[in-house]
């Protein structure tokens, strides 16, 4: 298989990504009961949702570390159900795992260097760029180049772990909750480079919890209830979309006598979000 | 010559067990020289118990096998070059005999790489799709042992038209002999010293920088940190396996050369045994998943059981590395260095 | 820290690497079956040919919860957390978090992941210790106890992963938990004095009581790991309240079911509380969260960001940005 | 080392869930037989049992041509049996119920056979049995049998409690080290278990004495004539003292004791935070297993009469296990069945000539035991591993009366409304006071 | 790629190691000569082949290491593949408890089993019982085959007696032995026992067969202790460990004049067994400070061999078997001590010679077995297709004895003990009469020497 240039999207117009009826059982559980999603080349795609929702799941499916139990993935026009984990990355899929992965007893050069693992550089000249890219994008890497990974901050490790990732040159970069335990400065710091990185050309995969930040700056966005996709559009106008709350919050129409009084946050978050921060006051109730 | 009787109660009124230290004192180098020689054999052992615990969180009980196996291999392998037993080969000068050497190595690593892979392709490795529990492994592992200790005392001499295996222990044949070329105190260190301490060295050192500094010693460690993230990050976790088998191998092969250059009359079908069983105890000592860890607790087990052999007596020996042993787990049972493939730099 | 205590933090610690963990072969075959699994008849027991009186709910209610006398102090504090910190090495997991819990309410413990949930759930059921601050159950402040005995002192718990003993029957799942309350030991089994026989009569009688008020009477004789899912984690909750707790500690146990099943849950839920439980609750899925607690403290980046009751957690602006995140511009 | 992050992989972790035991699966011999075994009451197990015990008591008297031994006595063999079907018994309580692997277990065979060789030899320098000692010749070994079995107990109280902390592969490792150590010492310490010389004339039981047996039954001479020799005599104590210690450790499994011991075995983290202190119901564990193991080993000094260490070395060990693992772990039969096979099968071939229709050379099979043995290991492992005849532990004193109320009898309950009283529902009106 | 690489450094480095070290070694002693040698020793070896030692008195099988091999399975091996060298145990004489000189007598009147070619018997058989398989089966073999040598005979010459011999395996065993042991006495053709091999099963089984009134008659169980417990049946055809252990020290300090010897033993029955007797009789010239015990299965003696040299003795006299004499007389010659070597009948074994090379020349052994004459060594080779070993002779002469006491028409088998009890002739290796114990009245054993 020929290797484009890992930071040029594909230029014909067939989704980079497609998935369809993907359904995983841990043992006798169903965790995902057939979902269907696609990623164009070039776009950031958000997959949003609470926990247990099955977005991690949909994950670690895709890098293919959980067998699907039926449907298919088809990745560039080829079908990679099949495909074992450690090809897959070979094939240009690589993931930033939840809770970082980063490996606690190699250094920050080291953990970088696990990125292109399975993706040779053709070059050192090929290999000091890589490394020059993400050291930019990270200059705190830079500065712990020699520390063990375990030993650094969690914000630093998710930095570490994106840019380890990026090592790879990915044509699909998938992100699984890059915010997951971060204080919100460094939540924005992250979004901001995921974004920054997105623009670069790299396609990304985006699961998150923090759906504020992601659905603000992704294209398109799917939001996962129990296993199931229930919604899909283009994030901004998620973010108004009183779904989003209730599949967070559990707050809806179904809750009974709290309706009224829920109803009405609810509402106002979604104005919220799409009017900025005037309407915000109104929630302190 | 003063023997200390250790308890004198009614009961135990004759010298029950009595020890020496002043013999110690006396042959304090030698013993230590000695000692620093197993240790070295120890170590290399060692590492392969360590590699495949960090990687597998699998006790290797058949590595001694593995071990026996090199022996074996290293000695078909000069018997094919037309040496005989009782032969020497250092008479057609240092380069050939450096050359046998290297050949016998190969050959010891070769066979032993063979056995440790195969045996994680045929043993292992079933178990391991089937998600068996630990206990499991231990239990295919001694059973592999049994098979790898009866395939060379029964099935190797018929295959091999009695020059292989067998109950006895093959007839020695001796490479190199003990010549003194310095002595240090009381003791005389000889090139036998030289080679096997030096060997140990730098085999591990080359270990060492293999797991540390290469791509395929970071598959390794990465798999020993963090299995799923390294497959994410595309790492075959089969191969590393294989690798990690393999490497194992390959140290117990050349300790297998070692070992018979210091004791020529040890190939034998159940040689492996309480040697193996001893470097497991090293690894532990140094810290199970430690590659400096297995170096050091080999030495400092070789040490010890020669130390305690000169204070007791040549019969005490595997009592003192058994005690240790037990006394490791009891009190320490990360080891000296502590657990954890490669973190002992981080 | 000592290598038992590490151990058991590796055996805690679904991430440790290991001799099942994944491998990239997975994708070659289906998920794997339980090892060395053997077939066995399933048979449904009639609950009331053990135990008559099984058939009164009333009973079962009775038998489940002799220790009646939890909801006369309903309302007093049952565990209070006193300025609890947990650290990591350099990591803060939990950071100056104090909060009751009262007799005879439900409590939910909420937060995005990471918040330190897992790490306050294991500090108040003794599996950590915590750095500074205390826990203070019942007039005892936990931390010098050993796990079972935190278990003898009334706190119980159900996990996240399921964890139960699969090659044993339900009914015999839940007796190890009425053992907690049992004094006979090996010469009383051995010589099967007249004690020791009552009390496996009573593992019986409690725990076919139990069964039957998780629902599951019918399953007795079963192997836990032949239950269909709900109904293993009915059986962790019966096993629990085996224990005779004056807190129970459920964690997310409504992990993988459908909507039914959690309304059957929360129903199950109250019936605990009703029937004088203390129950400390840690969900993810909102809706029953907000649904059958009486309370809710909410825990964010280790420290505890609101306590209330449902509604007012539901409209704190703190908690809606914990869960869903704040825009750019708003915290700027 | 388990941050917060860690510990919330909830997914993976909820991968160890099995699936659902769907699909017809294949149900091998062993099975079959458990699961009808499990099927017969209480008093047809009994009714089944006790001929069974009767004929296999009687089997080494018939000596039936296909199923005798043609190269040792039948008897020898069969008391052999017994003593190691004690000790796979012994081991199963500690591998196979709790899960705690012991290598080591010959070491508790060695203390059991060198306390009794200790105390009763003439060799040895604490020989009670001559003069000014306390033990009669005629009942030192009877005397001495529970004092071999509380000493091996209590090394094993000795060898468990700094041990027990450690993780299974661990314990394995010093286990092994351990068996060795007392192998060693047994070697060693010369001056009083005599070293490699060993202690002979050790003290056996002197029962039926008369004219033609002068030291009694079991004395290593005698024969009546025909098929009853010493070995046929030490194969009914053996057995006799199988029924009672299966009988104790039947009433341990069906406690809070045995369901402890699985509960540590299934998951040990569950299990203490469900109450169970779990440090001390291993102990427990390694306490009775070693007793039994005593037990055995004096049952041996006291049949052959002799003493050396090399028969105690750790392959020994490994032979335990492999009775064990071949049996089932954690089936008390099963492991009574292993033991068989261990014991049985390369006495079978011993100096056999022809196998049904082949001509074989049985002394060459036999010299290959334990090649076959590590191999079944391996192949059990990988497609069995739970053993021929695989576990189902009763583990409640009354489980057998739910079971009951579960299958068949429920027309008979029937008949008694729910509440009532009366007499008819034994089961009922046993299980609920 | 990476893997043929990282092995190519491996060699690399490890060549330049042995570079340095291999310095050391310019200065080859003699053993050239002996490497290209040949097969000189394999005749030498089969002619004197029943020197070979296997384990006299071991135990209980000890470990597998320590299993006599056997001098005629490995001759019949060794020859093909190793040439041992020029070396060869070769008998030196036959010495008298005090260490003198014996005269021998001529072979040729020794016991015939063939007879007068006219006995008349039927029924009546012979059992055999010691280790035929497992660690020890060589031995056992060894006196297997020496016995059929002797059947053979008589049923050739004697058409109307056929005697079979029953082979019983014990493994040596004890508990094996006591489990064949009802076996043989049950077996009521046999009327007399050639066994049990080893003195460990031997005292585990004696008092079954004594029981049983069945002639005990061992070719190889050397324990003193045996004689000593009252067996009726119990009769030895051989020298005791005693008889050996005390020749061979008087040898040692009056033939040979050695005035400072250190007795190291192994920790079997036998070796401790012989260690206290030599010990013993050695008096002052048994140096305690470097008397040393080491381990059945050891292959490391370098704390004894340290000791040993610190005290620079005459001699060195090992109890114990080949299996580790042939490493410690290496190491002890590797450290250049160059006190004479002197063992029994354990190390007496053509392996020791082949596994220690040079440093077993000029090594003294002793044997309570005579060498073989060539026309039975010529009878065993064509019979059973392998050269005799340690013990055949022996064996070949108690079933003599036994069939002898056959022929004369005994049935039963308290009167064959009364016949062996009253026999008095020569055999192949020695004379035999026993006294009251069972113990042969005149028991010289050999010495022989590696050379």
């Amino acid at each position: 298989m020929s290797q484009p240039d890992p930071n040029q999207p594909t230029t014909s117009g067939d989704p980079l990504l497609e998935i369809s009826n993907m359904a995983v059982a841990y043992g006798r559980i169903e965790a995902l009961h057939g979902i269907s999603l696609t990623v164009n080349p070039g776009e950031l795609v958000t997959l949003i949702g609470a926990n247990g929702a099955g977005k991690t799941t949909t994950m670690r499916a895709i890098s293919g570390i959980l067998p699907l139990s039926s449907g298919r993935v088809i990745f560039d026009g080829r079908d990679i159900t099949r495909m074992k984990a450690h090809q897959r990355v070979a094939a240009g899929i690589i993931q930033a795992p939840e809770g970082r992965g980063v490996f606690p007893g190699m250094t920050v050069q080291e953990n970088l260097d696990m990125g292109h693992y399975a993706r040779k550089f053709d070059s050192k000249a090929d290999y000091d760029e890589a490394l020059e890219r993400v050291y930019s994008l990270f200059p705190r890497l830079l500065e712990r180049r020699k520390q063990a990974g375990g030993t650094m901050s969690g914000g630093e490790q998710q930095m570490l772990a994106i840019g380890r990732a990026l090592m790879a040159r990915p044509r699909l970069l998938l992100l699984d909750e890059p915010s997951m335990g971060l204080a919100p400065m460094i939540i924005q710091q992250i979004f901001r480079i995921i974004s920054e990185i997105n623009q670069q050309g790299t396609t990304i995969l985006l699961v998150e919890q923090n759906a504020q930040q992601a659905l603000s700056r992704s294209d398109r966005a799917y939001i996962m209830e129990t296993g199931e996709v229930i919604k899909t559009g283009v994030g901004k106008e998620l973010l108004v979309d009183p779904s989003v709350k209730e599949a967070y919050l559990g707050v809806g129409a179904d809750s009974g006598s709290d309706t009224s009084r829920a109803a009405a946050p609810a509402a106002g978050a979604v104005a919220g979000g799409a009017a900025g921060a005037a309407e915000r006051p109104d929630l302190r109730k | 010559m003063s023997f200390l009787a250790l308890s004198s109660g009614p009961l135990l009124s004759n010298d029950v067990i009595s020890f020496d230290i002043a013999n110690l004192g006396r042959s304090f180098f030698q013993s230590t020289l000695d000692g620093l020689e197993w240790g070295a054999i120890y170590a290399l052992v060692a590492v392969g118990y360590t590699l495949v615990y960090g990687v597998l969180r699998l006790i290797n009980f058949a590595h001694s096998e593995v071990f026996m196996a090199g022996m074996f291999g290293q000695y078909a392998a000069l018997m094919a070059l037309g040496f005989t037993p009782n032969g020497n080969a250092y008479n057609e000068g240092p380069v050939m005999t450096i050359l046998y050497l290297g050949i016998a190595m190969l050959a010891g690593m070769a066979v032993s790489c063979v056995v440790a892979v195969s045996l994680e392709r045929v043993a292992y490795r079933p178990l391991r799709k089937r998600s068996a529990p630990p206990l499991v492994f231990l239990i295919t592992a001694i059973g592999a042992s049994f098979v790898l200790q009866e395939f060379v005392h029964f099935v190797l001499p018929n295959l091999t038209g009695q020059t292989l295996g067998g109950v006895n222990a093959q007839q020695p044949i001796k490479l190199v002999n003990r010549e003194e070329l310095f002595s240090v105190g009381d003791g005389s260190v000889s090139n036998l010293t030289l080679i096997l301490v030096l060997s140990a060295l730098v085999l591990t050192g080359i270990t060492d920088i293999i797991v540390n500094r290469t791509k395929f010693g970071r598959g390794i460690r990465a798999v020993a940190q963090d299995p799923t993230t390294a497959t994410l990050m595309g790492v075959s976790r089969e191969r590393v396996i294989m690798l990690t088998f393999a490497i194992g191998g390959i140290l117990a092969g050349a300790a297998a050369l070692l070992y018979t250059l210091k004791i020529p009359n040890g190939i034998i079908f159940n040689g492996g045994f309480i040697l193996g069983i001893k470097a497991f105890s090293a690894a532990v000592l140094g810290g199970i998943g430690n590659l400096r860890g297995a170096l050091l607790g080999g030495l400092i087990l070789g040490v010890a059981e020669n130390w305690g052999q000169y204070i007791f007596g040549n019969n005490w020996k595997d009592v003192i590395a058994f005690a240790l042993l037990v006394l490791v787990l009891m009190f320490r049972p990360t080891g000296i260095l502590g657990e954890k493939l490669g973190r002992a730099r981080a | 820290m000592t290598y038992d205590r590490e151990m058991r933090e590796e055996g805690l610690d679904s991430n440790a690497p290991g001799l099942t963990g994944d491998d990239d072969e997975a994708n070659s075959g289906p998920a794997p079956s339980g090892y060395g699994q053997i077939p066995d008849e399933p048979v449904d027991v009639d609950v009331t040919a053990v135990d008559p009186s099984l058939a009164d709910p009333e009973h079962v209610a009775e038998v489940v919860a002799p220790q009646r006398e939890i909801r006369t102090a309903e309302g007093a504090p049952l565990m209070r957390m006193e300025h609890v910190t947990m650290k990591f090495g350099g990591l803060v997991a939990l950071d100056d978090v104090s909060f009751d819990i009262k007799r005879g309410e439900i409590l939910g413990l909420i937060g995005p992941n990471g918040a330190g949930k897992t790490t306050c759930f294991n500090t108040m059921t003794g599996v950590y210790r915590p750095t500074e601050g205390q826990v203070v159950f019942d007039g005892r402040v936990l931390g010098k106890l050993k796990r079972n005995e935190i278990t003898r002192a009334g706190i119980a718990r159900t996990f996240q992963n399921i964890r139960l003993f699969n090659e044993m029957t339900a009914l015999e799942n839940v007796a190890v938990g009425t053992d907690a309350r049992h004094k006979t030991s090996v010469p009383g089994a051995l010589f099967r004095t007249t004690r020791h026989r009552d009390e496996e009569r009573d593992a019986i009688d409690r725990g076919m009581a139990l069964l039957e008020f998780v629902g599951i009477g019918e399953r007795a004789t079963e192997k836990a790991k032949n239950l269909p899912y709900g109904d293993q984690r009915r059986l962790e909750i019966a096993r629990a309240l085996a224990t005779e707790p004056k807190l129970l500690c459920l964690d997310e146990p409504a992990a993988g079911f459908n909507p039914a099943e959690k309304s059957a849950l929360m129903d199950l839920i109250r019936k605990i509380r009703d029937d004088g439980y203390t129950v400390l609750l840690i969900e993810h899925d909102m809706r029953l969260v907000m649904g059958v607690t009486d309370r809710i403290v909410v825990l964010e980046f280790g420290r505890m960001i609101a306590e209330g009751l449902p509604d007012e957690i539901r409209d704190n602006e703190q908690v809606i940005a914990a869960y869903l995140g704040v825009p750019d511009d708003e915290s700027a | 080392m388990s941050t917060p992050a860690a510990a919330s992989g909830k997914p993976q972790a909820r991968a160890d869930q099995p699936k659902p035991a769907g699909g017809k699966e294949k149900i091998a011999i062993g099975d079959r037989f458990r699961l009808w075994w499990n099927s017969l009451s209480r008093p047809t197990q009994w009714a089944v049992g006790v001929p069974f015990i009767i004929l296999l008591a009687l089997l080494p008297v018939v000596r039936p041509p296909g199923i005798s031994t043609v190269g040792t006595d039948f008897g020898g063999v069969m008391a052999q049996f017994g003593m190691i079907a004690l000790i796979a018994i012994g081991l199963n309580v500690v591998v196979g119920q709790t899960g705690l692997l012991d290598l080591g277990y010959v070491g508790f065979y060695a203390v059991g056979a060198y306390t009794v060789g200790l105390l009763t030899s003439p060799d040895s320098p604490w020989n009670q049995t001559g003069d000014g000692g306390w033990l009669s010749a005629k009942w030192a070994w009877l005397a001495v049998l529970p004092i071999a079995v509380a000493i091996t107990a209590i090394s094993g109280l000795i060898l468990g409690t700094p041990t027990l902390r450690l993780r299974g592969d661990y314990l394995a490792i010093v286990t092994l080290g351990f068996g060795e150590i007392v192998r060693l010492l047994a070697d060693n310490l010369d001056t009083l278990t005599r070293g490699g010389q060993g202690l002979s004339q050790v003290a056996y039981p002197r029962l039926g004495e008369s004219d033609t047996a002068m030291n009694g039954v079991f004395a290593a001479g005698y024969s009546n004539g025909g098929n009853i020799n010493n070995g046929v005599w030490w194969f009914w104590l053996s057995l006799l003292l199988i029924v009672l210690v299966l009988l104790g450790v039947g009433n341990l499994e069906r406690s809070r004791v045995g369901r402890s011991w699985v509960a540590i075995r299934e998951d040990e983290d569950a299990a203490e935070i469900m109450g169970v202190p779990t440090f001390r119901f291993k102990l427990w564990a390694f306490v009775i297993g070693a007793g039994i193991g005593g037990l055995s080993g004096a049952l041996y000094a006291g049949q052959v009469q002799f003493v050396v260490p090399t028969n105690f070395n750790v392959i020994n060990s490994m032979l335990f296990l492999c009775a064990v693992v071949l049996g089932g772990q954690g089936n008390k039969l099963g492991v009574i069945l292993g033991a068989f096979i261990v014991v049985y099968l390369p006495n079978y071939f011993l100096g056999r000539t022809e196998f049904l229709w082949w001509n074989i050379n049985g002394n060459a099979i036999a010299d290959y035991k334990y090649l076959f043995f590590g191999l079944a290991l391996i192949v059990l492992m990988i497609f069995r591993p739970q053993g021929l005849i695989p576990v189902r532990q009763k583990l409640m004193t009354y489980g057998r009366q739910i079971w009951l109320a579960a299958r068949g009898k429920r027309t008979k309950f029937d008949d008694n409304p729910a509440g009532s009283d009366k007499p008819g529902s034994t089961a009922a009106a046993e299980v609920s006071r | 790629m990476h893997r043929v690489a990282m092995r190519g450094a491996l060699v690399v480095v490890a060549a330049a190691t042995l570079t340095l070290a291999a310095c050391g070694s310019k200065s080859a002693d003699g053993g050239s000569s002996n490497a290209n040698a040949g097969g000189g020793g394999t005749t030498q070896t089969t002619e004197t082949g029943s020197a070979g030692g296997g384990a006299a008195g071991s135990a209980a099988g000890g470990g597998d290491s320590s299993a006599a091999s056997g001098g005629g399975s490995a001759a019949a091996s060794g020859g093909g593949t190793a040439s041992g060298g020029a070396t060869a145990i070769k008998p030196v004489e036959q010495i008298s408890p005090e260490g003198a000189k014996v005269e021998q007598k001529s072979a040729s009147n020794a016991a015939n089993p063939a007879g007068d070619g006219k006995a008349k018997c039927s029924g009546v058989n012979i059992g055999m019982a010691g280790a035929l398989t497992g660690a020890n089966a060589a031995l056992g073999i060894n006196i297997l085959n020496g016995a059929k040598v002797a059947i053979d005979e008589h049923n050739k010459a004697n058409p109307d007696c056929q005697v079979q011999i029953k082979q019983f395996d014990t493994e040596g065993d004890p508990q094996k032995a006591t489990q064949v042991a009802p076996s043989i006495v049950n077996d009521k053709t046999v009327v007399g026992l050639l066994g049990p091999a080893f003195s460990g099963e031997t005292k585990a089984t004696e008092p079954i067969f004594s029981q049983a009134g069945l002639l005990s008659l061992t070719a190889s169980a050397t324990n003193p202790d045996l004689t000593k417990q009252g067996w009726k049946n119990f009769f030895r055809g051989l020298g005791n460990d005693n008889s050996q252990g005390g020749a061979i020290a008087n040898y040692m300090t009056k033939e040979l004049g050695y005035k400072k010897i250190c007795v190291v033993q192994d920790d079997s029955d036998y070796g401790v067994g012989l260690a206290k007797v030599v010990t013993e009789t050695l008096g002052d010239a048994a140096d305690s400070s470097c008397a040393a015990k080491v381990k059945t299965g050891d292959k490391d003696f370098s704390a004894t061999v340290n000791q040993i040299k610190g005290a620079s003795p005459d001699a060195v006299y090992y109890a114990g078997y080949y299996a580790e004499a042939a490493p410690f007389v290496s190491q002890l010659r590797g450290a250049d001590v160059k006190a004479t070597f002197v063992s029994a009948d354990g190390t007496n074994d053509p392996q020791f010679v082949k596994q220690a090379g040079n440093a077993a020349s000029g090594a003294i052994l002793t044997c309570p077995c005579g060498p073989a004459p060539a026309d039975f060594a010529k009878k065993y080779q064509d019979l059973n297709k392998i050269a005799p070993g340690v013990y055949s002779v022996d064996a070949y002469d108690l079933t003599t004895i036994m069939l002898k006491g056959i022929d004369s028409g005994i049935t039963d088998r308290a009167k064959l003990i009364d016949y062996v009890k009253s026999y008095e002739g020569q055999g192949l290796a020695k004379d035999y009469k026993w006294d009251d114990t069972g113990e042969l009245a005149v028991a010289n054993p050999w010495v022989y020497k590696v050379g």
